[in-house]
C-alpha cells in the first residue's frame, strides 16, 4: 500500500489517500466484479464473455477470460446468466442490451475491438441513444459500452480504430476515455451506474499499464477533466492514450524550460469546457493531441470551444496534433508514424513558441 | 381455443378501435392536422389484437412505424395518441415522438421504431429481462414486423439470440404482401417466412392474419410456450393493408383491384361479426353499442387533441439525457 | 431558356453560359440518366427505385418512381438489371455494391433516408472506405451513394439527421453536400465518375426547389466550394441547406448595412481550405452555419482550421450556428427551433459586429 | 466425381502448401517476425482446396481473418504472402494490411476481411458483376466464412439477396466448431447451419470438410449450379483447426483431447495420400516430390520475406484514395 502523493491527476479531495498500484486491466476487472456485486441489475454480455463452455457439463471454461482479459473469474462468481455469452452478432445483443435496459437492466456490453461498433451502429444512434428523447423523457437506457481502442499493437485497419468523435457527436450517448487506472476504475463505475448510456473508450496501449489507484470505491464525475501536471507557457490537451503521450512531451518540453499544463480530458461527451478555458486563459497557447483521424474529430471541437470563447487570451493558432486521414497500416514502423509521439508534440510547441 | 365473452368484446372493442383510429386519423392528416407523415394500419386489425388479447401491462411489444394498431392492442389511450400525432404537449410523447414513435412504457410498449428491424431485438432484450428476473410466466416479449423488415439482419440476429437462450419472445411477422411498393414475392426468398424458423430451432406457424379467431389461437399456443420457459415461437401472419404505404400513396398503382377485393370480402372485421352473431357469442346490439362508443371516442380524442397546447420550446432541449453537464442548447 | 448573369455560384467559366431553371430533383434524375447512358458499368441499387412489379407479367412498375421520385422513369429505360430494386438490407446490398465496385462495375446506392447509413455503417467504414488502403493501392472503390438528410419535414428522430460530419470523419471516403440544382448535377456526375467511394448527402428541403443549370455537361471537382456572393464585413460559411440559410441571412444583413461573403462548401471531403482561408483573411470575422449537430462536427472542423491557419487574420471569436445537441423532434415548432434560422446567424453576426 | 491427375496433383500441393505455410508461418511469428496478431487454418485444407479447385482467376472470393488457406487456394504467391505477413514492401499488400488483409485483385481474391462476417456481401457483389456483364459461366463469387460469422445479419441478407436475384454465389461455411473458444453448439441454433439454406431457397449441404474429395464433389455441384445460372448454394463445411484461434491461442483450455484426436485421425492430407496411393491414382514418389518442393518454397519465402525492404514512411500516406486535393498527412 502506497500513499499518493501528486495532488492533481487524481483531483481535489485525493490528498494523501491511501491505495495501491495496479494494472490498468486489473482495476477494469475489479472494477466490474464491484458493481456487478452493488447492484444486481448489471449483467454483462459480449462474445467470448465466459470463453467456452465445457462439452459434456455444459459449464463455461473462462479460457480467455474474455477479450484482453477484461472478465477473467467473472463467470465462476456471477454465472453464465449474469455474464452473458453472445454470438458474433453486435447489433443483435446491442439491441438487446437496450431492450434490457429499457426493462429495467443495467447491461454492459464488451463490444470487444471499437471497430466493430460499425456493426451495430444502428442499435446504439438510433435506439440507445433516442429512446429517451424521441419518447418525450419517458423512459432511461442505463446500459454501459466498452471496447479496445487504439494503434500500437499490429492489429491493422480493421482492429485499431480511434473514431471515438463519431460517438461523442451522438446526441443522447455519453463517451467516456479513461487514461490510467485511476481514471478507468473512476469513470467505469460511474458510467455503470449513470442513468444515459456511456461508452468507454478504452486504448489498447493501457491495459497493461500500472499506476497508483485509491482503494476507496469512487466514481469520477461525467464530463471532467483534470490536470496531471501545471504549467504556465503551453496547455497540452490530451484524450485516452495522448494524455500520456503528452506527458511525455511535458516531460521533454521541460528538459527545455518550456512548462506545460497538461489536460486529461477524461470524457468527450459531456465534456469539461471550463478546464480547458481556464487553462488556455493561463497559457495563451495549446495543442490538441488526438490519435483519432483529424476531420470533424474531438481535437476539432476542442479547437473550435477554445477558438470561440478564450479567443482574446490566445498568443498563436491554436494547434491540433493528430493521426492522418488515413486508415491504420499494419507495418510497425507505419503504426508508429501515425500515432502521434511525444516528438510530434514538442516540435509544435516549440514552432509555437518560437523557440525552434 | 375457447374465448370468454368479455375476451370477445375486447376483440371487437380492440379491432373497431383500430379500424376508426386510423380512419380519424387519416381525415385528420389529410386535414393538415398531423404535423408528419402516418402509416395507417387498417385492414391489419387481426394480428394485434389476436396477439395482445393474451398480454398484460407487463408483457413488453416492440412495434414499426406502421404501429397504432400495436398501441392501441396494448392498451394505449387513444387520446394521447392521437394529440401526439398532432404534436401536441399532451402527446404520448409530448409532441417529440410523432405517429412513427408513439411508446407508452407503463403499458408495456417499447416504442414505434421507424428503422425497419430495429425495434426486432428490444423485444428480445425485453425478454432477457424477464428470463433474468425470472419473471418468464408473467412478461414476454413481441416483436411485431413486416415482411419487408425480414430481410434485415438483425431479425436473424434476434431469432438465433433468442432461441439459443431459449428467451419468451414472439416474432409477429405481419405479411401484408408490400413494403412500401415492392411486393414480398420479389423481396423474400421463401415461399413462407415462417418457414425459416425452423433453421432458427424454433417453431414456425403461417396463421392467416385477416382472421382474429386464428390469430388468437396461434398466439395463445406461443405465449402459452414463452410463458412456460420453452423458448420463442415466430408468427407469420398474412394480411393486408388498406390503404398506402402512408397516407399520401395510392396503392393502386402498385396492387391490383381482385387482390384488394379478395382481402376486403376477408375483413377481419365483418367477419368476426358474423361469427359471434351467428354463434350467438355476441349481440348485434353489443356490437352497435360497442362502435357507437368507439365513435364517441375518435370525436373525443379529436377534439382533445386539436384543443391541446403545442410544447414549449424549452421542449427541444429536454429528454435528451437523464443529466448532462453541458448545455444541449445549439451554438446560435 | 435563360442566360446566367449572375458570376459567382456557378464559379469561373459560366458567365453567360445557356440554361435553364430547373427542379433540383428533375437534375438530379438527368443527371443519373445521363450518367447511366454515359457508361454501361454504372447502376442503381435501391429500394423500391423500380416501384413495384406487376403480380402476372413481373414487369416493373414505377409506382413511386424510387424515394422522392429521384429515379422517376428510369426503370423503363435501363430495365431492372441496371435499376435493381433491393429488399431492406442496407448492410447487404451495400456491402454488394462494394463488392460490385471492386470487381468493375460503377454501382451507385440510393440510401432513401440518410438516416439509414447507420444499418449498413459498417460496410460503408470497414470496406468500402478501407479496401484501397488496407490492400496496398491495388484496388480501387468508385462506388456513389446517395440519401436524403434533414429536418423540416415533420419525420422526426430517424428520419431527419445531418450527421454528414461523421461520414467525412472516415478516411478513405468523400463527402458532397449540394444546395442548389447547379451543384447537385455536377457533383452527382463527378461522384460517378469518380474511382472512390463518394457519399452525396442531399437536404430534403432542396429537392423541390428551382434553380439556374447550364445547358452543357459538367462537372463540378470535388473539394472545391464557391461564393455565392462577396461582401467584406463578415464570411458565413454554409454547407448543404445551410448555405441557403446563409443567403438568406446575407439579404438581411445587407439591408442593416452588413456586407456578407458567403461560401457554399459544396464538398465537405475533401474541403476547401482556400476558400475559407482567403474570405475570412478578408473579412476577418467569421460565422459558420450548420444543421447537424455540434459536437465534433464539420462546423467545428471549419473552426478549428480557421483558428489554425487564419488566426492572424480574426478581428472576432470563430463563431458557429448549428442545430443543438439534441435528436430532432417531431412538433413543427420545436422542428423548426432545431434548425439554423436565418435570424440566428443574423443575431450572431450582429454580436460579433458590435451591431446590435 | 472424376478427378483428373493434374487436378489431383493441384490439390495435394496446394493441401501442402497450406498446411506447411501455416506451420511456417507460426513459426516465425514466434520468432517475432510477424508484425502483429495471426490465426492458422492448418487442419481446414480440405475446403479452401476441394473448392478453389473449380475456379479460375475469374471467379472470385470473399475470406476472412483466418484467410491464408483461402489466399493459397485461389493461387496467391507465398512469397508476398509471407512478406505481407513480416510488414515488407514486397508484400501482398505492400506490408499496409498484414496476415488479416491479404489481397490480390488479379487472381481473384477480394481480400482477407477482419470483420466478422463483412467479406460476405463482397462476393456477392462479386456475383452481381458476373451476372450484370453476362458472364455467370466464367465468374463466380465464393464467400469463404466460419460457423461464428453465421450469427452475422449480413449473412442472411447476402442469401436473400443471392437467392431473388439468382446470383452465382457459393456460400462455404466452414464449420470448425468454434469462434475464438465459443463452441458453435453454443451459439448456433441450428443442427447443421446448412439447413438455413432452405429458408432462402437454395440448396443447403452438409460436407465433410475433412474430405476434400467429398468436398471437390460437394463444390463441383455448386459452382456448376453458379455457371449454369442456377443461383447459390450454401455448403457448410464440417473441419477443425489444429491450432489455437490465433498464434498465442491454447486451445486445449477450451477443447478436449479426444475431439482433437477425431480430427487428426482424419486428416486431410493422410486420407488424401492414403487413397491416392491406394488406389494408385498418384505415387508416393510423386507425393514426396511434392512435399519437398513445397518445403523448398517455404524455405525461399521466408528468406525472401525477411531479406526484403520495410516501406517508406510515405507508404502510410498513400492510397487512401486514387485522388484527393486535401493532404492525407496527420496535422502535426
Ligand atoms: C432501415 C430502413 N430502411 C428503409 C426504410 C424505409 N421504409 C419505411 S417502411 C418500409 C417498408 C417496410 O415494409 P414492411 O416491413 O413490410 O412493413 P409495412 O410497411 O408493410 O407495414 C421502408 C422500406 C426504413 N424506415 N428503415
Ligand atoms: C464483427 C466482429 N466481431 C468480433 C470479432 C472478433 N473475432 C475475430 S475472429 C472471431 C471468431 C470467428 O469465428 P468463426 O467465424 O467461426 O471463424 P474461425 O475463427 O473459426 O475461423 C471473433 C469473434 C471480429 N473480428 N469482428
Ligand atoms: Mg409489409
Ligand atoms: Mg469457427
Amino acid at each position: 500500500m502506497t500513499t499518493h502523493n501528486k495532488i492533481n491527476p487524481l483531483g481535489p479531495g485525493y490528498e494523501g489517500v491511501t491505495g495501491k498500484d495496479l494494472r490498468f486491466r486489473d482495476v477494469f476487472r475489479d472494477t466490474l466484479r464491484a458493481e456487478m456485486n452493488r447492484d444486481q441489475d448489471v449483467f454483462l454480455m459480449g462474445e467470448d464473455i465466459s470463453g467456452g463452455f465445457d462439452r459434456d457439463t455444459k459449464e463455461p471454461l473462462d479460457a480467455w477470460g474474455g477479450p484482453f482479459a477484461a472478465t477473467k473469474g467473472l463467470v465462476q462468481e456471477f454465472g453464465p446468466e449474469r455474464i452473458r455469452d453472445a454470438p458474433i452478432s453486435e447489433a443483435g445483443f446491442v439491441g438487446a442490451a437496450v431492450g434490457a435496459a429499457l426493462t429495467g437492466l443495467r447491461p454492459v456490453v464488451d463490444l470487444m475491438y471499437f471497430d466493430f461498433v460499425t456493426v451495430a451502429y444502428d442499435q446504439l444512434l438510433s435506439n440507445a441513444a433516442k429512446s429517451r428523447y424521441m419518447f418525450g423523457g419517458q423512459t432511461r437506457v442505463p446500459m454501459t459500452l466498452f471496447a479496445r481502442s487504439g494503434a500500437g499493437t499490429g492489429h491493422a485497419a480493421q482492429h485499431s480504430e480511434s473514431f471515438y468523435s463519431m460517438l461523442a457527436h451522438i446526441p443522447g450517448l455519453k463517451v467516456v476515455v479513461p487514461s490510467d487506472p485511476y481514471s478507468v476504475k473512476g469513470l467505469l463505475a460511474a458510467a455503470i451506474r449513470d442513468d444515459d448510456p456511456v461508452f468507454l473508450v478504452n486504448d489498447k496501449k493501457l491495459i497493461n499499464l500500472t499506476g497508483f489507484v485509491p482503494d476507496e470505491d469512487y466514481v469520477i464525475e461525467l464530463g471532467k477533466g483534470r490536470y496531471m501536471q501545471r504549467g504556465d507557457d503551453v496547455t497540452l490537451v490530451g484524450m485516452s492514450y495522448t494524455s500520456i503521450v503528452c506527458e511525455q512531451a511535458a516531460a521533454q518540453l521541460a528538459d527545455a524550460g518550456i512548462k506545460a499544463d497538461v489536460i486529461d480530458m477524461m470524457s468527450l461527451s459531456p465534456f469539461d469546457e471550463d478546464i480547458l478555458l481556464e487553462s488556455v486563459q493561463k497559457t495563451n497557447n495549446v495543442v490538441i493531441v488526438d490519435e483519432d483521424t483529424p476531420r470533424a474529430s474531438m481535437a476539432s471541437e476542442f479547437a473550435a470551444v477554445i477558438a470561440d470563447k478564450a479567443f482574446d487570451y490566445l498568443d498563436a493558432p491554436v494547434k491540433r496534433v493528430t493521426g492522418p486521414h488515413s486508415p491504420v497500416p499494419y507495418n510497425k514502423g507505419l503504426e508508429n508514424a501515425f500515432m502521434p509521439q511525444p516528438e510530434d508534440v514538442v516540435g509544435t510547441v516549440r514552432n509555437m513558441l518560437g523557440r525552434d | 381455443m375457447e374465448i370468454s365473452k368479455e375476451k370477445l368484446e375486447w376483440i371487437y372493442t380492440t379491432m373497431y378501435r383500430i379500424r376508426r383510429f386510423e380512419e380519424t386519423m387519416l381525415e385528420q392528416t389529410f386535414k393538415g392536422n398531423s404535423m408528419g407523415v402516418t402509416h395507417p394500419s387498417d385492414g391489419q386489425e387481426a394480428p394485434p389484437t389476436g396477439i395482445c388479447a393474451h398480454l398484460t401491462d407487463k408483457d413488453w411489444i416492440g412495434s414499426t412505424h406502421r404501429g397504432h394498431g400495436h398501441c392501441i392492442a396494448k392498451g394505449l389511450d387513444t387520446h394521447a395518441m392521437m394529440a401526439e400525432i398532432m404534436g401536441r404537449a399532451t402527446g404520448q410523447c409530448g409532441g417529440k415522438g410523432g405517429s412513427m414513435h408513439i411508446a407508452d412504457f407503463s403499458k408495456g410498449m417499447l416504442g414505434a421504431n421507424a428503422i425497419v428491424g430495429a425495434s426486432i431485438p428490444l423485444a428480445v432484450g425485453a425478454a432477457l429481462t424477464a428470463k433474468y428476473k425470472g419473471i418468464e410466466n408473467e412478461s414476454v416479449g413481441v416483436s411485431f414486423f413486416g415482411d419487408g423488415a425480414s430481410s434485415q439482419g438483425v431479425l436473424h440476429e434476434s431469432m438465433n439470440l433468442a432461441s439459443i437462450w431459449k428467451l419468451p419472445v414472439i416474432f409477429a411477422c405481419e405479411n401484408n404482401g408490400y413494403a412500401e411498393a415492392t411486393p414480398a414475392w420479389y423481396s423474400v426468398s421463401a415461399d413462407d417466412i415462417a418457414s425459416r424458423a425452423d433453421g432458427y430451432g424454433m417453431p414456425g406457424v403461417v396463421v392467416d392474419g385477416m382472421d382474429v379467431f386464428a390469430v388468437y389461437d396461434a398466439a395463445g399456443e406461443a405465449v402459452a410456450r414463452a410463458r412456460a420457459g420453452e423458448g420463442p415461437t415466430f408468427l407469420e401472419l398474412k394480411t393486408y393493408r388498406y390503404h398506402g404505404h402512408f397516407h399520401a400513396d395510392d396503392p393502386k398503382k402498385y396492387r391490383k383491384a381482385d387482390e384488394e377485393e379478395h382481402y376486403h370480402e376477408r375483413d377481419a372485421l365483418t367477419n368476426f361479426e358474423k361469427r359471434v352473431t351467428s354463434q350467438k357469442l355476441l349481440s348485434a346490439k353489443k356490437l352497435k353499442s360497442i362502435r357507437d362508443s368507439i365513435e364517441q371516442e375518435m370525436l373525443d380524442a379529436v377534439e382533445f387533441a386539436l384543443s391541446s397546447p403545442m410544447p414549449d420550446v424549452e421542449a427541444l432541449y429536454s429528454d435528451v439525457y437523464v443529466n448532462y453537464s453541458n448545455p444541449i442548447l445549439g451554438l446560435r
